[in-house]
C-alpha cells in the first residue's frame, strides 16, 4: 500500500514562455476544467503536496492574467493503481475534464494512461519518469524528465571529469523508479565503454548496505553509479563514506533531493545527479518562481512543484492555442508545444509527445548542491 | 471377537502409560473399563481411535489390525466414540451435529453438492431423516435448532451419544457418559445404553459411577497406572483384592 | 447509472468480493492463510505473460491463471497443513514474500519491478472484437467507453454470483457441514469420520485457486501489474475484508469487501486515516466481535427468522 | 573482505536476535505472535533518534528514553489489545495474531502523522570510532551491538525460567483453581512480559538507527517479518533459538550478497522458514511439535 517515497523522479522540463504570450486583442478567456489526479493522502502525500501547490499556484497566475480561466479539480490517488484508475475515471466520465494532469506515479500511469487515451482525454504526467510512458497512445503526454535522459547527462559529466574507467553499480531492485533508473545506467555505462566491476541489489526498507558496499570496496571501482530515491540513497552514501568509500557517487533524479544532505550529512558530498530543476539557478524567472512559491508556502519548492507549475503553464498555452475547451483540440495544440521557457528552462515535446530538453547536472559540494562541470 | 487390544504400551516421554494391556471384546457385549485417575482408560480409547499412536500393540477389529489407519478411517469401520471432556461442534445446531456424525456413511462430494443433482438430495433426505430418529432414540427432538453450546450439561453427553451413533458403529466408545449427572439421569442414560445393546451394537465403556457399571456391563477390565489389574464379571472384580487396594490407595493417595 | 466511475468502482468491489471469498474458503476450515496476495500474483502474472508473451486469449490466460494458482495451492498446501494456526499463517506469509521476491528478481520474463504493461483489457478486448463483427456501442446508445466499462462490470458481477451461488449451496451440505466441523473441532471432526487433511487442502487450494482467479482478472481490468500490487499490504487488507465482513458466514467477506471499498471513495477527504481505521477495525473485532459484522444469529434476524438454522448456513 | 563480511553479519545477526528475542519472549509465555513487535521498534527508533537530535541526549540516556516509551506502549498492547482477548469464549488463537496486526498498522501511520514520512538523520559522535584488526576495521557500534545482544539473551534465560514458572502455574489455576491459594499474581507475569518484550524492541531499534543512520516508519514491517522468520527458524518461545536463528539469518544474508546475488537477499528469510517447517516444525532449538490443539 506504501509506495511512498518510490516516487521520487525526474523531472522535466517546461517552457513555457509567458512573454511569448501574444499580448493582442483582450478576448473572453477561455475556460477548461482540468482534473489532477495527485496522491493528496497516505505514504507519498509530500510529492502530493508540492504537485498540488505548484498547479495551484500556476492557475492563480495564469487566471489572473486573463487570457484562460482554468478550473483544477483534485483527486487523491493514495498512490494506488486502482484508486488512481477510479479518480480518472470520475474526472472523465462524472466531471467531463478536458484534461488531465497526473498521476504522481508511474506505475499509475500504466494504467490511467490507457484509459484516457481510450476516452480521447489527453493526460500529461508531471512527475512520471518510467520509460514507455507516452507510448501508451497518443493522448499521453509527460513533461517530466525521465531517468533515460537524466542519467546519462550525469554519467557523461562525471566521467569525463573524474576520468572513470571502472564503476560498481547499485540499485534498488523492487521499485519501478530505481530499476528503469539502473537500466539507462547500465546502458551508458555500456555505450561509455566503462568496466562494471559488480552490480549489486537492494531492497526497499534495507537498513544495512554494509554487505553490498563491503564487497563494492573490494572490487576498487573509479566511481559507484548508485540508483535509488533518496531515502536508501543518503543511507547508503552515509554508510559508504564511513567505510571509506571515497569514489564520487553519481545518482539519478530520485536520488536529488536537499534530504540528502540532511541525512547523510559531509557523506553526501560528491553526489553527482541530474535534474531538470535547479533552484539556486541564477536565473530571473526561477528566482521569481522560488520566492513567490516560499511566500505561498513556506518552503522552496523542490522539483515535483516546479514540474507541476510548468505544467498547467503549457496546459494554459495548450489552451489558448485550442482555443475552446475540447479534448481533440486541446491534444494537438499539446502535441505542437515547442521551445517553451519555463522555470526547468527550454522545453519541448519530441514526435512522441515526450520531453526534449537538457538537464542540469548538479553535484552536493560543501554541503549544497552546486552545478557541476 | 469383535475389538482385540493387543499387548498395548504407550510411553510419554519415558513415562508408560500403558503397559502391555490386553483384552477382547465380543460381538454384541458391553465391556466396562474401569480404573483411577490417571490409569490410562482415555489414553486406551485414544489408542483404540488412532488419535495417539502406540509406542507398542496392535489393535483389530474384527479381525483386521487398525494399524496405520487415521482416526476417520477407523470410524468408517466402525469405531465411534463419546469424548470425556464433551467436545461437541458447539456452534452448530443440534440437528447439524448429528448430520456430521453421519459424515463417513454419505458421499456426496463437491460438486454434486453444488449441483444438486438427485442422488445428493435423496442423501441428504436421508440424513436427516436418520438424524431425527437419533434425537428421538435420545430424547432431544424438538431440540434440534438450538446451538449445542446453549443446550443443558446433560443433554450435551446425550447429543454426543447421538452424533456417535450417525456413524453407524459396531462398537462405539462412551468416555464418562454419566459423569457429573444425578442418580435420575444417570438411570435415563443406563437405560439408553441399553436400548443401544439391543441393536446389536457392542460398547466399551469407560465410567466411574459404580454402581451404574457394576449394572450395565457384562465385564470389566480395571487399569491402574496404565496396566491391567483385573477382568472378569462385575462380582469377580468387585472381590478382588487387587482392585481394592488400587481404589483404596487412591483414597489415600487423594 | 452507466457512469464508468461508479462501474469502475462496482467492478473493484467485485474482484475484492472473490478475494474476500479466497480466504474465507480457507478460513472455513479454521486455517489462516497470509499467502493470497501471493497467489493472487501468480494468477495475474500468468495470465499476463500468456496474453502479452504467448499471445493467448484471455479467457484460456484467466483459466491458465486460476489453475496453476490452485496446483501450487495444492503443493504449498500438502506440506504445511502440518502446521497449526500461526505457524501456517506465517509459513504462508513467507510464501507470499518468496513469490513476490521472486517475480522481482526473474526479469528475463516479468521484467521485475517495472512490471508488466499493455495486458490485454477485459473490456477493450471485447469491444474490438465486437467490432470486428460490425457491432457499435452506438447501437446500445453507449460511448465506447461506457460500454468497456459496463462490459467489465457485468462480466464480473455473472463471475461473482456464480461464485456465491456455488459456495452458498456447498456450504449447506454434507461437504460444508465437514468444513465448519474442522474449524470448531478438528480431532472430533475427524472422529466423526471425516478426513480432515483432504478437505484442509481442499479448501487451502480452493482459497488458492480464487485468489488467482482474482488475480487475474485484475490484471485483465487494470492493464497493468508488477510486484508492488502483490505485498503483505495486499495479504492484511485481503484478511480485513473477512475479518470486518464476517469470517463464519458467505456473506461475511461479501460485506466486508463492499463496505471497505466504498468507504474510502465516499470519504475521499478521510483516507488519510483509512489506515488508522483499518487498523483499529481488526482490534476493535477481535475484543468486541471477533466474528465480524455479519454472523449467524445477525442473518437469521435479518431474515426474521428465529434460531441457529443450519440448512442455508450459507 | 571475508572478515569484514563476517563482522557485517555478525552486526547484522545480533541486531535481527534482539529483535526476534523479543518475539519469543511473548510467545515463549503467551503462546501469541505479537505482530506489532516491529512497529514498538520503530517507535523505540524514533524515540532514540529525537533524544539525540533534539536534546542533545548522550546514547544511554536515548536508550534508557527508547526503553521507557515502549515498555509504555508493550502496557498499552497488552492492556488494549492482549488482555481483552483472553480467555475470551469464541476467540480463537488467531484473534490475537490479528488484533496485533491491526496495532502494527495503527502504529505505523500513528508515526506518519508524528514523525513524517521518510528517513530522518539519527546523528551519533561514536558511530564513526573504530579499531583496526589486522587488516579488518570493527566499529565500536558493532561490538556494542554484539554485546548487548548477549547480555540480552542471558537476562532473557533467567527471566524466561522465572515466567515460565508463572505459566505453568497459570495452567494449574486453570485447572484446579488454586491460583489465589498459591499466591501468584499470573496477570503481573504476563504484563511485564509483553513489557520487557517491547523495551527490548525499544533497544534494537535504537541499536539499528544509531548503527545504520536509519530511522524512518517504514522500518518496522521488514525487521518485524524477519524477526519472525527467525524464532520459527530458532524453535517458539527458545531463547537461544532467537539468538542462533538471528546470528544465522545475519550472517546468510550478508554472505549471498557476498557470494551470490543480492537480489534474493530477502527472500532467505522466508525460504528458511517454509524449509525449516517442512523438515523440522519445532525449528532447529523448539522442544516439542506445535500442539495440535485448537
Amino acid at each position: 500500500m506504501r509506495k511512498i517515497s518510490k516516487f521520487f523522479l525526474t523531472a522535466s522540463i517546461l517552457a513555457l514562455v509567458l512573454a511569448q504570450a501574444i499580448p493582442a486583442a483582450q478576448a473572453a478567456p477561455v475556460a477548461a476544467k482540468i482534473g489532477v489526479i495527485s496522491i493528496i493522502t497516505g505514504a507519498g502525500a509530500a510529492y502530493g503536496e508540492a504537485i498540488t501547490n505548484g498547479f495551484k499556484m500556476a492557475r492563480d497566475e495564469l487566471n489572473a492574467k486573463g487570457e484562460v480561466k482554468i478550473e483544477l479539480l483534485i483527486e487523491d490517488s493514495s498512490g494506488k493503481q486502482e484508486q488512481a484508475l477510479a479518480a480518472a475515471q470520475k474526472l472523465i466520465n462524472s466531471q467531463q475534464v478536458t484534461a488531465i494532469l497526473g498521476p504522481t506515479l508511474s506505475t499509475e500511469m500504466k494504467v490511467v494512461g490507457p484509459e484516457a487515451n481510450a476516452s480521447g482525454v489527453p493526460i500529461m504526467g508531471t512527475s512520471t519518469t518510467a520509460a514507455g510512458i507516452t507510448q501508451i497512445g497518443k493522448y499521453v503526454f509527460r513533461n517530466s524528465l525521465p531517468e533515460s535522459l537524466a542519467i546519462p547527462a550525469s554519467v557523461k559529466k562525471a566521467v569525463a571529469k573524474y576520468n572513470i574507467k571502472s564503476v560498481a553499480m547499485l540499485y534498488g531492485n523492487d521499485d519501478v523508479f530505481t530499476k528503469s533508473g539502473f537500466d539507462s545506467m547500465k546502458k551508458a555505462a555500456t555505450d561509455l565503454g566503462l568496466k562494471v566491476t559488480t552490480i549489486e541489489e537492494f531492497q526497499k526498507g534495507q537498513a544495512d548496505y554494509k554487505a553490498q558496499l563491503t564487497k563494492i570496496k573490494a572490487t576498487k571501482p573509479d566511481a559507484v553509479f548508485c540508483s535509488a530515491l533518496y531515502e536508501e540513497g543518503a543511507v547508503i552514501l552515509s554508510q559508504a563514506r564511513k567505510m571509506g568509500i571515497n569514489q564520487p557517487f553519481v545518482g539519478g533524479n530520485g536520488f536529488n533531493s536537499p534530504k540528502v544532505i540532511d541525512i547523510a550529512k559531509e557523506a553526501a558530498n560528491g553526489l553527482v545527479v541530474a535534474t531538470p530543476w535547479f533552484a539556486d539557478k541564477n536565473d530571473p524567472q526561477v528566482k521569481a518562481f522560488v520566492q513567490k512559491y516560499e511566500k505561498a508556502y513556506g518552503k522552496k519548492p523542490d522539483q515535483f512543484a516546479a514540474q507541476a507549475y510548468d505544467a498547467l503553464y503549457i496546459m494554459g498555452e495548450a489552451l489558448k492555442k485550442a482555443g475552446q475547451a475540447d479534448r481533440n483540440k486541446m491534444r494537438d495544440a499539446l502535441a505542437g508545444i515547442r521551445n517553451y521557457n519555463g522555470v526547468l528552462g527550454k522545453f519541448s515535446f519530441d514526435a512522441e509527445r515526450d520531453v526534449v530538453m537538457d538537464p542540469n547536472v548538479l553535484i552536493i559540494k560543501d554541503g549544497k548542491f552546486q552545478i557541476f562541470n | 471377537m469383535l475389538l482385540e487390544v493387543q499387548d498395548i504400551s504407550m510411553v510419554f516421554g519415558g513415562l508408560a502409560a500403558l503397559r502391555e494391556v490386553s483384552f477382547s471384546l465380543a460381538e454384541g457385549e458391553i465391556l466396562g473399563l474401569i480404573g483411577p485417575n490417571g490409569a490410562g482408560k482415555t489414553t486406551l480409547f485414544n489408542v483404540i481411535t488412532a488419535f495417539l499412536t502406540p509406542t507398542q500393540g496392535e489393535v483389530r477389529l474384527a479381525g483386521k489390525p487398525l494399524t496405520g489407519l487415521r482416526t476417520s478411517r477407523i470410524t468408517e469401520r466402525g469405531i465411534c466414540r463419546t469424548f470425556q471432556n464433551i467436545r461437541l461442534f458447539d456452534q452448530m445446531t443440534v440437528e447439524e451435529n448429528v448430520m456430521v456424525g453421519r459424515h463417513c456413511r454419505s458421499r456426496a462430494g463437491v460438486w454434486p453438492s453444488v449441483l444438486r443433482t438427485g442422488a445428493q438430495q435423496k442423501e441428504e433426505g436421508a440424513i436427516r431423516e436418520k438424524t431425527r430418529e437419533l434425537l428421538s432414540l435420545v430424547g432431544l427432538t424438538g431440540h434440534d435448532r438450538e446451538l449445542a453450546a446453549n443446550l443443558p450439561y446433560g443433554l450435551q453427553r446425550r447429543l454426543e451419544i447421538a452424533r456417535a451413533l450417525a456413524g453407524e458403529p459396531r462398537l462405539i466408545l462412551l468416555d464418562e457418559p454419566v459423569a457429573g449427572m444425578n442418580d435420575q439421569e444417570t438411570a435415563e442414560i443406563a437405560a439408553l445404553i441399553k436400548k443401544i445393546l439391543g441393536f446389536g451394537i457392542t460398547i466399551l465403556l469407560i465410567e466411574h459411577d459404580m454402581s451404574m457399571v457394576m449394572k450395565v456391563c457384562d465385564r470389566l477390565v480395571v487399569l491402574n497406572f496404565g496396566e491391567k489389574i483385573a477382568e472378569g464379571t462385575p462380582q469377580e472384580i468387585q472381590s478382588d483384592p487387587l482392585v481394592i487396594e488400587a481404589y483404596l490407595g487412591r483414597e489415600e493417595g487423594e | 447509472m452507466i457512469n464508468p466511475y461508479y462501474l469502475q468502482i462496482a467492478s473493484f468491489i467485485l474482484i475484492n468480493i472473490i478475494l474476500g471469498l479466497s480466504i474465507y474458503i480457507t478460513l472455513s476450515t479454521g486455517q489462516l492463510s497470509l499467502g493470497n496476495a501471493g497467489f493472487m500474483s501468480i494468477g495475474a502474472y500468468t495470465s499476463a505473460l500468456l496474453t502479452v508473451k504467448v499471445g493467448l486469449p484471455m479467457v484460456a490466460g484467466i483459466l491458465a491463471g486460476s489453475l496453476l494458482a490452485f496446483l501450487i495451492g495444492i503443493l504449498i498446501g500438502i506440506p504445511t497443513l502440518r502446521l497449526q494456526g500461526v505457524y501456517l499463517a506465517i509459513a504462508t506469509l513467507g510464501f507470499g514474500e518468496v513469490v513476490r521476491v521472486l517475480f522481482i528478481n526473474w526479469e528475463s520474463l516479468t521484467s521485475g519491478a517495472v512490471g508488466i504493461a499493455g495486458i490485454p483489457h477485459l473490456g477493450r478486448t471485447m469491444l474490438a472484437g465486437l467490432q470486428e463483427r460490425g457491432f457499435s456501442s452506438e447501437q446500445w446508445g453507449l460511448k465506447n467507453n461506457e460500454f468497456i466499462s459496463l462490459t467489465i462490470f457485468i462480466i464480473l458481477l455473472a463471475i461473482t454470483v456464480l461464485l456465491l451461488a456455488f459456495f452458498s449451496r456447498l456450504f449447506a451440505s454434507r461437504v460444508g457441514r465437514a468444513f465448519r466441523a474442522i474449524r470448531l473441532d478438528e480431532k472430533a471432526a475427524e472422529a466423526m469420520g471425516i478426513h480432515t487433511t483432504y478437505y484442509k487442502i481442499l479448501t487451502f487450494s480452493m482459497g488458492a485457486l480464487l485468489a488467482g482467479f482474482a488475480g487475474a482478472l485484475f490484471a485483465h481490468v487494470t492493464g497493468y501489474i508488477s510486484p508492488a500490487d502483490f505485498t503483505y499490504h495486499r495479504a492484511v487488507e485481503i484478511l480485513v475484508f473477512a475479518v470486518f465482513g464476517g469470517s463464519e458466514v458467505l456473506w461475511g467477506p461479501v460485506f466486508g469487501a463492499l463496505f471497505l471499498t466504498v468507504m474510502p471513495e465516499m470519504l475521499r477527504g478521510m483516507s488519510e486515516y483509512r489506515y488508522f481505521i483499518y487498523g483499529t477495525i481488526l482490534v476493535v473485532m477481535m475484543v468486541f466481535r471477533p466474528q465480524g459484522v455479519l454472523d449467524q444469529p445477525l442473518l437469521d434476524r435479518l431474515r426474521g427468522r428465529r434460531g441457529g438454522g443450519g440448512d442455508d448456513a450459507a | 573482505m571475508f572478515f569484514e563480511q563476517l563482522i557485517n553479519g555478525i552486526t547484522l545477526g545480533s541486531i535481527y536476535a534482539i529483535v526476534a528475542l523479543g518475539y519469543t519472549l511473548v510467545f515463549g509465555v503467551l503462546d501469541i505472535i505479537n505482530m506489532a513487535h516491529g512497529e514498538i521498534f520503530m517507535f523505540g527508533a524514533f524515540v532514540g533518534m529525537l533524544l539525540i537530535s533534539y536534546f542533545e541526549a548522550p546514547v544511554l540516556l536515548a536508550l534508557g528514553g527508547a526503553v521507557l516509551v515502549t515498555a509504555a506502549m508493550g502496557l498499552l498492547l497488552e492492556r488494549l489489545a492482549l488482555r481483552p482477548l483472553r480467555g475470551k469464549k469464541g476467540a480463537s488463537h488467531l484473534a490475537s495474531l490479528i488484533s496485533t496486526i491491526g496495532v502494527s498498522i495503527i502504529l505505523e501511520n500513528l508515526a506518519h502523522h508524528l514523525f513524517g514520512a521518510g528517513n530522518k538523520p539519527f546523528p551519533t559522535s561514536f558511530a564513526d570510532a573504530s579499531f583496526t584488526v589486522g587488516s579488518t576495521t570493527v566499529y565500536l557500534v558493532q561490538v556494542i551491538i554484539l554485546v548487548i545482544a548477549v547480555l540480552l539473551m542471558v537476562g532473557l534465560s533467567l527471566w524466561l525460567r522465572k515466567a515460565k514458572a508463572g505459566k505453568a502455574l497459570r495452567a494449574t489455576a486453570e485447572n484446579l483453581e488454586t491460583a489465589s491459594l498459591l499466591g501468584i499474581n499470573t496477570g503481573r507475569i504476563i504484563v511485564s512480559t509483553v513489557v520487557v518484550a517491547s523495551a527490548m524492541g525499544g533497544i534494537a531499534g535504537v541499536l539499528v538507527g544509531m548503527a545504520f543512520n536509519y530511522v524512518n516508519n517504514q522500518m518496522g514491517l521488514p525487521m518485524g517479518l524477519k524477526g519472525l522468520a527467525i524464532i520459527i527458524l530458532g524453535g517458539m518461545g527458545s531463547v537461544n533459538g532467537a539468538m542462533a536463528g538471528g546470528l544465522i539469518l545475519g550472517l546468510a544474508e550478508t554472505f549471498v550478497v557476498a557470494y551470490g546475488n543480492s537480489g534474493y537477499r530477502d527472500a532467505i528469510a522466508f525460504v528458511a522458514i517454509i524449509v525449516i517447517l517442512l523438515i523440522r516444525p519445532q525449528g532447529i532449538f523448539g522442544q516439542a511439535l506445535p500442539e495440535a490443539k485448537r
